[in-house]
């Protein structure tokens, strides 16, 4: 079996894509799946890392991560819609009206 | 025997004291009274200086030095007052000259709204005069030194509605401060070099026991620069003519009695350290015949009456220097005793006349005063024969004895012996000028002016001055030295080693003194000839 | 398991409680604000009294020579720092609840939930700060953030309340992502999310031992995101700007207790063993957020963006306290008691300046409020002084201890650069005062009401307190923090 | 502990800071006076410490109590020769500040225990013998001093308000990093910390470490001073300051720096003394003359008083670096004496603004006749400020000039040129505004000094002259413990002070 550095490469990547969505792009929905895929490069790892070492916490860790980006769904997503509501529009480039 | 030895601080404390009186209270009396108090108080100090004075000149009391109070124990400063046969001669001109121009000075003053503040300076000027003159110590001397130059500046300055006076009382006081910055540097060294202020007997007496003749160069060339700004020498002379913005009065004190002569007084009491070095002395006579020199050629074309006065003294005070440079220490302090009385004489006269003629003071405008003003014209004749120096006249014997002294040094003091002659050529020649101008010829006064004698307030201290300054030169004559006997105690130890031949006393023993005379007396008259050849014909 | 120590968390308990009930009161009652007052006072002093517990026990700790307690199977601890963090939270929680009154009183309905936030990221935070593992660290860390996110929009009226939320809620999420990825790395090296996973460590690193170095960056950009320190500071400025006037001041101080104590634990814990590796580059963090905090605050025109860079320099001058190490501990509490509170309180005067949902607060705001409102005036000013580290405020004395600390560790050259950078600062604290004392009002003055709410003044006596007693006489707070940190 | 008398004294005036601010706002008739007569106390407490203080070296009146033990911390307090002529200083012109300030019409109340906190500041800075608790004070202080200017100052008051705080803060900063560094270093040594004067004396500190420390704590002290190059913020300060505030500034907050020299660079940093005293010298030089010879071409009367601060204090520099008993005596009488004349001066220009509005000598023009006792007095102050002997001012000069021309004799003559400079720029300001006919038809009817005012100046008009005649008083007082400074340097240091013994030629 294969040893856990291809998933935790794997999880890396993921990681690098997600931040790097986060932060080039400017919809805030895409954005905001950005912070999802990077939740679950973390995940990944833990459950990697995890079975390789032989203990549960990994494995259990994924769930408290997976509880706590169910809540930031949900807020998240609350925050969004009250801004699209108000503006029509996702997109933080719009969100600028404070600058200094 | 000296009961008055502990009161001696009362000489300072009663002008003092009146001056602080008159400054608070004087305001509150009617004239003639603050100016009435005023000379009360100097003529107080005056006596008091008399009484102490004379149990010094008989030998009944030794010179003493009383302390007053510590002032920065850490350079030995301290108020204490050195009592003996020069300060005693420096403080008895003083109160004396003081007080007769106090006295005229009510006279004078009459009908100034500020009469009362004039008193109030004319006192705290003899305080400052005599804390100078009185003090044995250098920290007390610069008190009275700067003192007097504030009181110069509150005097000169005292029509300060005037834009001229005020700027000459300030010009008075910073050309004080540049030579006082040179005194200060003096007192460096002689703090550094002596380890205190005091003027002990080593400073005054011994000082090659500490320092040596190069550092005592030092301190005698600045101490010259200081005294070359209080005593208008060159090239500190330019304040004296401007002060003439003060009330007269005024300059008769300053310029007769006091303030000018303080520097020729620093370089007496100093004469030790002087002799201590090389060319101090040399120096000391040729800036002193030079300023005779210039000031009398510059006095020869002056119209203004006090200005040629003005030049006058500050030619005369390069006489006390070329004295004093020639080690003739006597003669300086005797002529700057005879000097000070015919030289306030001179300047109170000018003042009359100047009253007398409603302010006015160019010469030109004056002529033929002597009916008018009789008193003034008589004192004032006085005087100018005694500053010309004409025999029996004050100032006959002690210029004479300056150009012994400058004679008998040989060498190059004969040159500066040629110099001061020429300047009692000249001498005698502009006050002659001044004299014809103002009292000769016909009146070429302003229409509608009516000159009047001045009241007894005035002409009274005219009168006196004149007999001091017909009468002082016998104090000192070369047969009857009653002065230098006076003075020895202070100047005996003094021996300029550098200076080539003995000081002149025996000189009036041989012909040699008499002939100097003759010729000193001739230069005079072919002086007030010439004046009289050129300025009575014309007019 | 036998260490079920309730009292360990019993402030946060309570704090959940107490929301929980008002939201079931909230919702079945609807009662008026001033009947919740009485809920929400009785909630608070029972979480004192909680604290009180708390704090006691751990004293009989200390005198037996222990320095704390590892409760829940190793999940939480009670030693000093927690207790002391969690009294800071617990005062700003007051204090923030006092100055946020006059805005509930605004927001009408949804001011039940505003209350229910605030105690509910108090307690996130506090058990951030009481976590001896950096999972439940994490939960903390999200309890307490996503409460904030939610409380930045709580005054839904205001435009820029909207975009705040936004920003606060993506860069905080993407900042939570890069912590817990941290504790991945952290498990995937050593086996364990215990805090102290590397003190234990018994050497078999998993992958490879680059994962721990990149573990340690993660977690520690994690945490600099939520203190706001450069380079991680871009969203503070705008967040607290837009966020709901009355509420802000507790978010931003409650968020940075939490934040600075979780790094103190992580820097000073976990990875007390790299200490050679981290301290220069935090040093050097330490240094830039305090240069570029100073700098970027000159030119501000807003009193609460000022604040907003302010805090990036303040974090920095926290960091250079926790790039010290250890011994530094006690200066950093000090220092974050003393200066959250005059936080809270200069964003509860900015609120009542503004007006209690205001977005932002314009310094011509200020002009002349001496004369309309001194009490507001010298509060703020005292707080400004405070801050700037003024001697005589307990701003000094924070600033002193850390700086006594980097000293001692070598790090002369951030301290001198701190100083240095302080001296700017008084540019742009003095300017307050300035506009509040020397300029008069003019027409882009706002209309102040002339005296604060009763509350308000509460909190301003407190933070002016706080600031000039602590800095004339440190000793009893210095003393307090001492006595259980060791 | 004996009654802690320092403790009180720095208490009283916040006490009454305090009580004048429960004052009803709207009985305005009452802040003045109930603030005046408050502030006479200190006065006399601190005439209880000069009666009971002793000449000898060492500190007097000390208290101590722990304030943070763990850092070395102690409210310890203490003071000496050099600490009691300032305290004095400070409460005498305190006072006289207040009572010549009625003219301030927004919010006296803050005004006045603005004035009093400065005045407890000040007490605290000069009796601190704890380096945290100095820092305290000396910092504090700038926070009522910025508040007088900037709140009651004139047109400008804003900019002057900041770059007095920027200046003053940005030196204390660098000192901060001295105090720290220096309370590592015992750290380090005895494995204990402290900020202890008393401690830290003890210290060895290697000669390298003592030119930075010497370096950080100067240039803070240099600021404060202001010594020249970093003084440009004292003109702006004082031109825009209310009367009160520009009469403390100069009068007392100007001495921090020299008094700090004293009290810590000399003592503490004595290698680096020695070595770069030369460069304190040059600068206080330079501040003499430059100081001067910008007085003279000013067209403002407070900008010219201003300046001439900048060259007295010059002359306190001078003498303190000199290392003779007569220079750092000098220099600690200076301070007091400038503190006075300067402060006097000061009075009178704000009286004057009072009545004419404006500070420029060119408006102004033959006063001395509408107002004969004002000119008096200012011209008495003026003399006192030249150094005329016999007035305060003097005395002070002539122990520096004297005591630094024995170390350092070029300096000490170029120095004394600014005596001479001193008289041309304040006698020419005395003429432009006083003499001469009042040309100008708005001074034609100035009142003169009412009988308030001239109150005022009677306890100055005394100091000027006692010191000026008498200044044993202090002198006693100072010497043992300036001589303690010196005998503490020539411990450490291979300098030895010149002596000067009657009859031994010295080179």
């Amino acid at each position: 079996m294969a040893g856990p550095t291809p998933y935790m490469a794997l999880a890396f990547i993921l990681f690098v894509i997600g931040a790097t969505g986060l932060l080039t792009r400017r919809n805030a929905l895409i954005m905001f799946m950005s912070v999802e895929l990077m939740l679950n490069a973390v995940n990944l790892t833990f459950v990697a890392a995890g079975r390789a070492i032989g203990n549960f916490t990994g494995q259990i860790s994924v769930f408290f991560v997976l509880v706590v980006a169910a809540a930031e769904v949900v807020i998240g997503l609350a925050i969004i819609v009250a801004v699209f509501q108000k503006r029509n529009s996702a997109s933080v480039d719009e969100l600028s009206e404070m600058k200094g | 025997m000296d009961l008055l030895a502990d009161y001696l601080w009362l000489i300072i404390a009663l002008p003092l004291a009146g001056a602080v009186a008159l400054h608070f209270g004087g305001k509150f009396l009617p004239e003639p009274l603050p100016g009435i108090a005023a000379a009360g108080a100097i003529g107080t100090a005056f006596l008091i200086a008399a009484a102490a004075f004379v149990p010094l000149a008989t030998g009944d009391a030794e010179p003493h030095v009383l302390m007053l109070w510590d002032w920065m124990p850490g350079l030995g400063a301290a108020f204490e007052i050195r009592w003996d046969q020069l300060s005693a001669l420096m403080t008895l001109i003083i109160t004396g000259v003081g007080t007769l121009i106090h006295i005229y000075s009510i006279g004078y003053m009459h009908g100034d709204p500020r009469f009362s503040r004039f008193f109030t300076y004319l006192n705290l000027f003899a305080a400052s005069m005599l804390t100078l003159v009185l003090a044995n110590n250098y920290a007390m001397m610069f008190v009275g030194w700067e003192l007097v130059g504030l009181c110069s500046y509150l005097l000169i300055s005292f029509w300060f509605t005037r834009p001229s006076a005020a700027a000459a009382g300030k010009k008075a006081f910073v050309v004080n401060r540049i030579g006082d910055f040179a005194f200060i540097v003096g007192l460096m060294l002689i703090f550094t070099q002596f380890g205190s202020l005091t003027m002990s007997e080593t400073v005054l007496v011994h000082p090659g026991e500490v320092l040596s003749p190069g550092t005592a160069t030092a301190i005698a060339i600045l101490f010259l620069i200081g005294a070359a700004g209080k005593s208008a020498q060159i090239p500190l002379y330019v304040w004296l003519p401007d002060a003439m913005e003060g009330p007269t009065p005024v300059s008769a004190l300053i310029h007769a009695a006091t303030m000018v002569t303080a520097g020729v007084y620093l370089i007496a009491r100093n004469a030790a350290i002087f002799e201590l070095s090389p060319v101090a002395l040399p120096i000391v006579a040729t800036v002193g015949a030079a300023t005779a020199l210039v000031a009398a050629l510059i006095a020869v074309g002056q119209n203004d009456i006090k200005k040629v006065l003005a030049y006058s003294t500050v030619s005369q005070l390069g006489y006390m220097f070329l004295a004093i440079g020639s080690a003739g220490y006597v003669a300086g302090v005797f002529h700057l005793m005879t000097h000070a009385f015919f030289k306030a004489l001179l300047f109170l006269g000018a003042g009359s006349v100047i009253h007398g003629m409603h302010e006015e003071q160019d010469m030109r405008k004056m002529g033929g005063l002597r009916k008018a003003m009789p008193i003034t014209h008589a004192t004032m004749l006085v005087a100018t024969l005694a500053i010309a120096g004409i025999f029996p006249f004050a100032g006959f014997f002690s210029k004479d004895e300056i150009l012994a002294a400058a004679f008998a040094n040989g060498g190059y003091y004969l040159v500066l012996w040629g110099v001061g002659l020429f300047t009692a050529f000249l001498t005698a020649f502009y006050m002659t000028r001044q004299y014809i101008m103002v009292f000769w010829g016909k009146p070429r006064w302003v229409e509608g002016l009516t000159p009047h004698e001045s009241s007894l307030w005035m002409t009274v201290p005219l009168m006196v001055l004149a007999v001091l300054s017909a009468g002082a030169g016998f104090l000192n004559t070369p047969q009857l030295h009653t002065l230098e006997d006076y003075l020895e105690p202070v100047f005996e130890a003094l021996n300029p080693a550098h200076l080539e031949s003995e000081l002149p006393r025996i000189l009036g023993m041989d012909g040699l003194a008499f002939g100097l005379a003759i010729v000193s007396l001739g230069v005079a008259v072919i002086g007030i000839g010439s004046a009289l050849f050129v300025y009575a014909r014309s007019s | 398991m036998s260490d079920l120590i309730w009292s360990a968390i019993a402030p946060e308990i309570l704090l959940v409680i107490v929301a929980a009930l008002v939201l079931v009161v909230e919702v079945w009652k609807r009662p008026p604000l001033k009947s919740m007052a009485l809920l929400i006072g009785a909630g608070l002093a029972g979480t004192w009294a909680a604290w009180f517990l708390q704090f006691s026990r751990l004293q009989d700790l200390v005198e037996l020579g222990s320095p704390g307690a590892l409760a829940f199977n190793g999940m939480v601890v009670s030693d000093g720092t927690s207790v002391i963090a969690e009294l800071i939270l617990l005062v700003i929680l007051t204090l923030g609840v006092a100055l946020a009154w006059p805005m509930l009183a605004e927001i009408g309905q949804r001011s039940a939930e505003t209350l229910v936030l605030m105690f509910l990221a108090t307690s996130g935070f506090m058990f951030l700060v009481a976590s001896a593992n950096l999972v439940m660290a994490f939960i903390g860390l999200e309890v307490g953030s996503i409460s904030l996110y939610v409380l930045a929009a709580v005054a839904r009226k205001s435009r820029l309340a909207d975009e705040a939320a936004m920003k606060y809620f993506l860069l905080g999420s993407f900042a939570s992502a890069v912590f817990i990825y941290g504790v991945a790395l952290l498990y995937a090296g050593s086996g364990s999310v215990s805090i102290d996973a590397l003190a234990v460590f018994n050497g078999r690193i998993i992958v490879s031992p680059g994962v721990l170095y990149v573990s340690m960056a993660m977690l520690v950009v994690g945490v600099l995101f939520k203190v706001t320190a450069a380079p991680f500071h871009a969203w503070a400025p705008d967040v607290y700007q837009g966020s709901a006037a009355g509420v802000v001041g507790f978010m931003a101080a409650s968020a940075k207790v939490g934040g600075f104590v979780a790094l103190v634990r992580i820097v000073g814990i976990t990875f007390v063993r790299f200490s050679v590796d981290w301290r220069p580059a935090l040093a050097a963090i330490a240094a830039l957020s305090i240069v570029l905090g100073t700098l970027l605050a000159l030119s501000q025109t807003d009193f609460r963006r000022m604040l907003a860079y302010s805090g990036v320099a303040h974090a920095g001058f926290i960091l250079v306290g926790v790039a010290a190490g250890r011994s530094a501990t006690e200066s950093i509490l000090f220092y974050l008691a003393v200066y959250t509170v005059q936080l809270v309180a200069a964003f509860g005067i900015a609120a009542m300046v503004s007006g209690p949902t205001s977005s932002g607060s314009p310094f011509s705001s200020y002009k002349g409020l001496a004369s309309r409102s001194p009490l507001m005036a010298a509060g703020l000013a005292v707080t400004m002084l405070g801050m700037s580290g003024m001697p005589i405020t307990s701003g000094f004395i924070g600033k002193l201890g850390v700086f006594r600390s980097a000293w001692a560790q070598g790090l002369e050259w951030v301290v001198v650069v701190a100083l240095v950078a302080s001296v700017a600062a008084f540019f742009f604290y003095l300017r307050v005062i300035v506009d509040m004392y020397m300029r008069d009002a003019d027409e882009d003055t706002a209309d102040v009401p002339d005296e604060p709410p009763v509350a308000g003044r509460l909190a301003i006596a407190v933070a002016v307190v706080i600031t000039i007693l602590f800095g004339l006489y440190p000793a009893p707070l210095l003393d307090l923090i001492r006595n259980v940190v060791s | 502990m004996d009654f802690p008398m320092l403790s009180v004294l720095i208490l009283v005036p916040v006490l009454a800071a305090v009580i004048v601010m429960v004052l009803p706002a709207n009985r305005t008739e009452l802040h003045l006076p109930v603030a005046l007569v408050l502030s006479l106390l200190p006065v006399g407490l601190a005439g209880v410490l000069f009666a009971r203080f002793e000449s000898a070296a060492g500190f007097q009146f000390v208290e101590q109590a722990a304030l943070i033990e763990r850092w070395g911390i102690s409210w310890h307090l203490g003071i000496d020769g050099i600490a009691l002529p300032l305290i004095l200083l400070t409460t005498v012109l305190v006072p006289i500040s207040i009572a010549a300030s009625t003219s301030i019409a927004k919010s006296p109340q803050l005004f006045l225990a603005m004035v009093l906190l400065l005045e407890a500041g000040l007490i605290g800075v000069f009796s601190a013998l704890d380096l945290i608790v100095f820092f305290v004070f000396f910092e504090a202080i700038l926070i009522p001093m910025y508040f007088i200017i900037g709140i009651w100052g004139s047109e400008n008051r804003i900019y002057a308000a900041i770059k007095f705080f920027l200046y003053t803060a940005f030196g204390s900063a660098l000192m901060l990093a001295g105090i720290i560094a220096l309370s590592v270093l015992q750290q380090q040594k005895t494995g204990f910390a402290s900020f202890d004067y008393n401690e830290l004396l003890t210290l060895e500190i290697a000669p390298g470490t003592q030119a930075w420390l010497f370096a950080v704590f100067g240039i803070a002290f240099a600021i404060k001073v202001p010594m020249f190059p970093v003084h440009t913020w004292l003109p702006d300060a004082h031109v825009q300051a209310p009367t009160a505030g520009s009469v403390l500034l100069a009068g007392v907050m100007l001495k921090l720096g020299t008094y700090g020299f004293l009290r810590f660079n000399l003592p503490l940093f004595p290698d680096a003394a020695v070595k770069y005293a030369p460069v304190v010298a040059t600068l206080a030089v330079i501040g003499i003359v430059y100081g001067a010879a910008v007085a003279i071409v000013q067209t403002d009367l407070k900008k010219l008083v201003a300046y001439s601060s900048v060259s007295h204090l010059g002359f306190i520099m001078l003498g303190i670096v000199a290392f003779t008993q007569s220079g750092l005596d000098g220099g600690v009488i200076q301070m007091v004496n400038h503190g006075i004349t300067t402060g006097a001066l000061f009075l009178l220009v704000g009286m004057l603004y009072e009545r004419r509005h404006t500070k420029l000598i060119a408006d102004f023009g033959g006063l001395q006749k509408t107002m004969p006792i004002f000119a008096g007095v200012f011209l008495f102050s003026t003399f006192a400020s030249i150094g005329l002997p016999g007035l305060n001012g003097f005395v002070g000069e002539f122990l520096v000039l004297v005591g630094s021309y024995a170390t350092r004799p070029v300096f000490a003559i170029i120095a004394t040129a600014g005596v001479v400079l001193a008289a041309i720029y304040l006698l020419w300001a005395y003429e432009r505004v006083f003499t001469g006919e009042p040309d100008k038809p708005e001074n034609v009817n100035v009142p003169d000094l009412n009988l308030r005012e001239t109150l005022i100046f009677v306890p100055l008009i005394i100091l000027i002259l006692t010191l000026g005649l008498y200044p044993k008083v202090l002198l006693n007082r100072i010497e043992p413990s300036t001589a303690a400074i010196i005998d503490r340097i020539e411990a450490t240091t291979d300098f030895v002070e010149p002596t000067f013994v009657i009859g031994e030629p010295s080179e």
